[in-house]
């Protein structure tokens, strides 16, 4: 298993992803004689996982069934532990294309976070590029070069424990790309600057707050970045429902008596079963995530 | 003054500087790897410089166009001609100014923006009786023969301009801006991405991509999983955009199986990617209406390994058959090529005061060398044939193997079939992505797929994009935004239950059943 | 540190003030100021002070719930139990603590903010270990029996917390604003406004008002052309939240009809409004399951004008069935209301990290004074439905007009048969408005009117709403948001052709014929 | 004719609205003996329109037909001429709500523009409110009063020419709610505040850039303005479109000669018309407006 190659088959060591249901999973790390609680009942991971093909359905020692999926890094992200506030897909996508990353890329990171870019970054530059990622708290990146290692990725990437706008990401005119998610991103510009090759590269700044990015844009045009570009990226899910709507009734004269009883609030159940129109609608879940954050690109030319 | 990205392919071995901070693990062991060795090699020199018959993108403030790099040759951009002949021999990211007679010459910097000086407070004494500009026409049109450049013009109609100083800033800037748009002719090359290709394509040609917008692109191939090193199925009719993409994020790495119906597949937009031949060793096509045979195993894809060599003769027909197709499909193409560069071409993507004008075909980077032999011609076309049979009996056994890694579709066919047929050939465990510009056929697809069974974590959804101006106390989102990107549904496949197992957990239907109706509308 | 709004009624007599300022006109010559001259008679007083037996709407940070003001009755209210008491005689807009017993203390100035000073640049050194507050739950629990005010406790939370002064400024704001939610309970006593009712109604019951969220109904308000001196129909099942926003626009002057089904109208959070008596004298109420009876002239309606005295026997046999209904529909009512009242109270609007939860029923407000004499209740009951009676046939009246100024429509029942039987009742050039949840059924309403005719300016429109934060360095978007605020389609009427004219001009069809397919996919 | 009440039949001097088809109007203003020009030809406005309904088909010297409409405020919005940048519906719609605007409030206004939101107002308010409102261009606030008047709405309204930030709306404590559309609306928030009644009111400020609203909100507190509230509304249009989406064609053996056929792309036209599928659609069009502006809104308390 590596979340930057596909496999086939369940292995020990493995990390993969038990589904249970809709939007219910969680990731669980193959051992050889391990066991695994779900509320379906025991998985015996020797027995029921190890040798099986990823996406089998497993029966569950109470009966009860899961899917074994293989870890892509969108299931890692929905599923991994969070240290940090994290990344989700539809911002990690546009930050991938707008990078422009692709295998070979090389791109300094910072924060690591939770590694939910992280992981997606590696995926994308596999098998020939190179990940530099920066976190300033310890004990995470400690946390991410030992998932790295787990997921069989970490001769793709180097975490190094350093304060990004002290000390700059520790390598000179290597990135094709730097990507930034810090609280202060224009003291960090620079540092970007540096990091990327002669020639030139893409840079991108995630922010909360506009003020980090007004700032964020001054710093890159004071440091000659040019294509600097803010947007914004929201996520809107359709749930799909068979929704009934009821026929009012108008107290039609052919059946004046019939009509008379569908008004009468004990029967309108059954009323409404005959009079309704029934419809498929993409529906709107009533809340959602209503912003991340700006991302701000540029371009750095050789000039 | 925007410049743009200057990089040789990324996918080049890295570098000693950054093996020497600190000692990493090679994947040298890795099949593919080794299987795409002969892409890598291209990639050894350090800096690429723009060279003849390059695929490049020139780009004007906002506007892009995709052009291929040939000496002598015409180029119109911006309703102006151009050759790129100097551009020969510069550095990706360089821009450019237009001379007298359409050639272009290196700018030495970038130019000092024109930022408004003295601004009135508001502007409540203009009146606008369209006397204020003390040049005319005639004043302007003979600056321009008198070859004086684009910004000194510029700067000559700020000066006779009697309101230009009582204007706010924000007139001011929106004056300099349209001013320097008409009269101002920077141009940057730049190397094509699918950054650059899908915002072009969605800015100049919307209806070639069935709108697909450029982070709609962007959610498809993350969602998909597209990576180095897998087999991932294709069926777009999106001028092959959507295909290069993917080839893009593989790199070489895998194989690429690209469904098509008609004559042959679209690939106008791929080709624009300007990937190096051995991308296109590791691209495959199938046509649609083979698939049934495929599936059923009747006809030629009666057994499931047919090698090349030993293919009937039915096979051959249709070959050549589709090959007929293919070339008929080839003529129309560069006819409506033809009929339509004469119209007017280019579209700017964030200031669209004017509306979206029709764009020409970028496929116009076809039509190169066409005048060779006819016998070579015969000669190349009976090749041609042997190799495309040859290659779609390949495309049929990856196929049979029913193990891709990945599905994406953006057609503008209807998406249910589609699916339901495609997912066939995808392993269990792996993401799929359709792409559609209507919302309801996805409904009936989603519902049709939970029919279907073997699909999981099925999400229908849209993203909204904003773009935004940030400028010292002017920041806000742009004024025009685009208010259709299309619609994805996605998903992950799993083995797929023959016999229905008793209820239980796992995938419950995920659609809740109808809300029981109140009985009473009185409970408010 | 929120408080509110305080004001009397604005639908008093404009000030002598104003009237120094420059010569005015007034408007008596209109009959409608006439009209309604009864109810601007309640306005006189400068300031209107929190009166007994008042319609009030409770406000804590972002969470509102409207009330009735009532001497020695407990209400529920963020999970506290309160009197209103000490409000009553005090200026809208007041906020309140609320101390020991559940009593209400006019609190003396807004509390000064406890803005985070000594902030960390960052958390990189905070590990939580659970173990960061030195106070434990009993010393919490022990402060607040010894009556110490909720400011005060977040005072000391954040002087025992050994990691706040490490944490940045954000994390610290965060840290104050979720333990001043829990420590701290100041209210305010608002007016009622369809502004307050309407962000109330969707943040706490979204369910008994369709999902209709505010800015929508501000949508559907303003398309309607809702104005004082209008005749307007209103077909809702929002709990009378339409209907009340719809009077509220009209401020007496006018008259509405609202249609309903079932055995009575539902006005439940129309008289949250507290509107004055004499606004009802301008409401009528018809039922939906008498209006084919209405259109086609047959049984009690068939002649065009029906004096009251003059009633025929049915319909007076049918309006007492109805009321019949009508107090069955009201037990449920009261039953469920207190089947609910056990359960979780409370929504927060925008701060849902606890998700949104069940609501109580507002209409607890009805309850009051049930102890009244059987034989008064009799009578009482006798001369409601003579009142009732006499109010349908003067509604019927109105409708058979057929010229109402306007039509709302936001309910839970198919639109389309409802618009095309109430458009019927309105004159030529007038606007109408129709809220739907969903999309789909609007689409179809959209081609059933087109077909019907004498409707221009057909529109189908959603509106997205951001709300923002706006601080120093900390201005966002707010990270929640409302996907869905349901969706509207509304026109103009216009004289309907009975003959079709020849073409020509006006009214195209609108809708392009589907777009031709292009022959080749091929033409990338 | 008046913006404020409706009336049924077409009189001179009455201002009216031309409708010509799908988003097609103008307006007119009724006179005895005058005529207007159409694209279908002269419309006699003694013959054609004074004296016949509002809503009627009328039609013109070429045989053409129109429907004459009475002018709401929301089609007034759409037709008016532009001398300033203007306030649409949607936006209108939440101010009018939010400022909690009803027959008999009391507004202040700046500036006046063009008259959009000023109509809209005066409409919600009649017939026993006021609006004040005021603006710096002369030439300006002297169009506004006669439009007013044209519209027989001039007893409701008082339009003033003078700086709003330096010399306020000159009434002090008689309003309801401030509604503010200047470029330094935090300039005018005190001189809001005193034109506010002394119980209290509203105030609504409506800037593009945040920037604006940044200084507005400290202001705001400033002034000790509670419920200090930011937000945006934008309109989604849908054209409701009846699309076909073709079937592919996958070689179905049972009809394999015909199958073949229609791979064939001259005959392609005619077999996507047997093999294709139709339905409705909510369309959005491909550009919409991105962005109005921010609409703050804030309490003034009686404290």
């Amino acid at each position: 298993m590596s979340f930057a190659e596909y496999r086939e088959l369940i292995q020990d060591g493995d990390t993969a992803i038990v589904f249970l249901g809709h939007d219910s999973m969680f990731p669980v790390t193959i051992q050889q004689g391990g066991q695994t609680q779900t509320k379906y009942g025991v998985l015996r991971h020797s027995t029921d996982l190890i040798g099986k093909r990823y996406g089998s359905k497993v029966t569950c020692s109470k009966g009860g069934w899961v899917y074994i999926l293989y870890p892509t890094p969108e299931l890692w992200t929905m599923n991994l532990p969070h240290r940090t506030q994290i990344l989700y897909s539809t911002d990690i996508s546009m930050i991938t294309m707008m990078l422009e990353l692709k295998p070979g890329s090389v791109v300094c990171e910072s924060g690591t976070g939770s590694g939910s870019l992280s992981h997606a970054i590696i995926r994308t530059i596999a098998p020939t590029g190179h990940l530099y990622t920066v976190e300033f708290h310890q004990q995470r990146a400690e946390k991410a070069m030992e998932e790295f290692r787990q997921h069989n990725v970490d001769h793709l990437v180097t975490v190094k424990n350093q304060d990004v706008c002290k000390n700059g990401f520790g390598v000179s005119h290597v990135a094709d790309a730097v990507f930034l998610d810090i609280p202060s991103p224009w003291e960090a510009i620079g540092h970007a600057k540096d990091a990327l090759k002669i020639e030139g590269g893409r840079v991108c700044s995630f922010s909360p707050c506009i003020e980090q990015v007004q700032r964020t844009c001054l710093a890159l045009e004071e440091h000659g970045f040019t294509e600097i570009s803010t947007l914004e990226i929201l996520l809107r899910i359709y749930d799909v429902r068979t929704v009934s709507l009821q026929i009012p009734d108008f107290g039609k004269p052919v059946e004046e008596k019939e009509s008379f009883e569908s008004s009468d609030a004990s029967k309108q159940v059954s009323a409404s079963q005959q009079g309704s129109a029934l419809f498929k609608s993409g529906v709107s879940p009533r809340e959602s995530v209503g912003h991340t954050g700006y991302l701000t690109f540029a371009t750095k030319s050789l000039f | 003054m925007s410049s743009a990205v200057l990089r040789p392919c990324a996918r080049c071995v890295l570098s000693s500087m950054r093996r020497a901070w600190r000692p990493r693990k090679y994947c040298v062991s890795h099949t593919w790897v080794v299987q795409a060795a002969g892409a890598v090699s291209r990639m050894a020199a350090p800096v690429q410089l723009i060279g003849e018959g390059d695929y490049v993108v020139l780009k004007r403030e906002d506007v892009f166009k995709a052009v291929q790099v040939q000496r002598r040759k015409k180029v119109i951009f911006e309703k102006q001609w151009i050759y790129l002949d100097n551009a020969i021999g510069k550095n990706y990211g360089t821009m450019f100014e237009i001379t007298g007679g359409g050639n272009l010459q290196m700018k030495s910097n970038i130019v000092a923006s024109a930022e408004p000086k003295e601004a009135g407070a508001d502007n409540r004494n203009i009146v606008d009786d369209g006397k204020s500009q003390k040049l005319t026409r005639e004043d302007i049109e003979a600056l321009k023969e008198k070859g004086i450049k684009g910004q000194e013009i510029v700067q000559q109609l700020i000066e006779n301009s009697t309101t230009f100083r009582d204007k706010t800033e924000f007139a001011q800037e929106k004056y300099i801006k349209k001013k320097k748009k008409k009269y101002e002719a920077n141009i940057t090359i730049l190397k094509p991405s699918t950054r650059i290709l899908a915002v072009m394509y969605y800015a100049r040609e919307p209806g070639k991509i069935c709108q697909l917008r450029y982070d709609t692109l962007a959610q498809m191939l993350t969602l998909g999983n597209i990576h180095a090193g897998s087999k991932v199925l294709v069926m777009e009719t999106c001028a092959g955009l959507v295909l290069g993409s993917v080839m893009e994020r593989m790199g070489g790495y895998g194989s690429v199986i690209q469904m098509y119906s008609g004559g042959g597949p679209v690939r106008a937009a791929t080709d624009c990617f300007g990937f190096p031949k051995s991308f296109y060793e590791t691209l495959y096509e199938f046509p649609l209406n083979k698939l049934e045979a495929l599936i059923s195993g009747t006809g030629s894809y009666s057994s499931r390994v047919i090698p090349a060599e030993e293919e009937p003769e039915k096979m051959d027909e249709e070959s050549s058959r589709s090959d007929n197709e293919k070339q008929k499909a080839t003529q129309d193409l560069v006819g409506d090529c033809l009929a339509e560069s004469t119209e007017s071409m280019e579209t700017s993507l964030a200031e669209s005061e004017e509306g979206v004008k029709r764009c020409e075909e970028v496929s116009e980077n076809h039509k190169g060398g066409q005048n060779v032999d006819k016998k070579q011609v015969a000669m190349e076309k009976k090749q041609k044939q042997d190799e495309r049979r040859k290659r779609e009996a390949e495309a049929a056994k990856l196929l049979q193997d029913r193990n891709a890694d990945g599905l994406i579709v953006a057609s503008r066919f209807h998406p249910t079939p589609l699916l339901l047929t495609l997912l066939e050939f995808v392993a269990p465990s792996r993401p799929f992505v359709v792409y559609c510009q209507y919302k309801e056929p996805l409904l009936e697809c989603y519902t049709k797929l939970r029919e279907r069974g073997g699909v999981i974590n099925l999400k229908l959804s849209e993203t909204w994009l904003r773009n935004y101006q940030v400028l010292p106390d002017r920041s806000h989102p742009k004024l025009v935004m685009s208010s259709g990107g299309g619609y994805i549904l996605h998903g992950i496949t799993v083995t797929r239950d023959t016999t229905k197992t008793n209820t239980s957990c796992s995938e419950r239907t995920e659609e809740p059943a109808p809300k029981k109706q109140k009985v009473a509308e009185d409970k408010s």
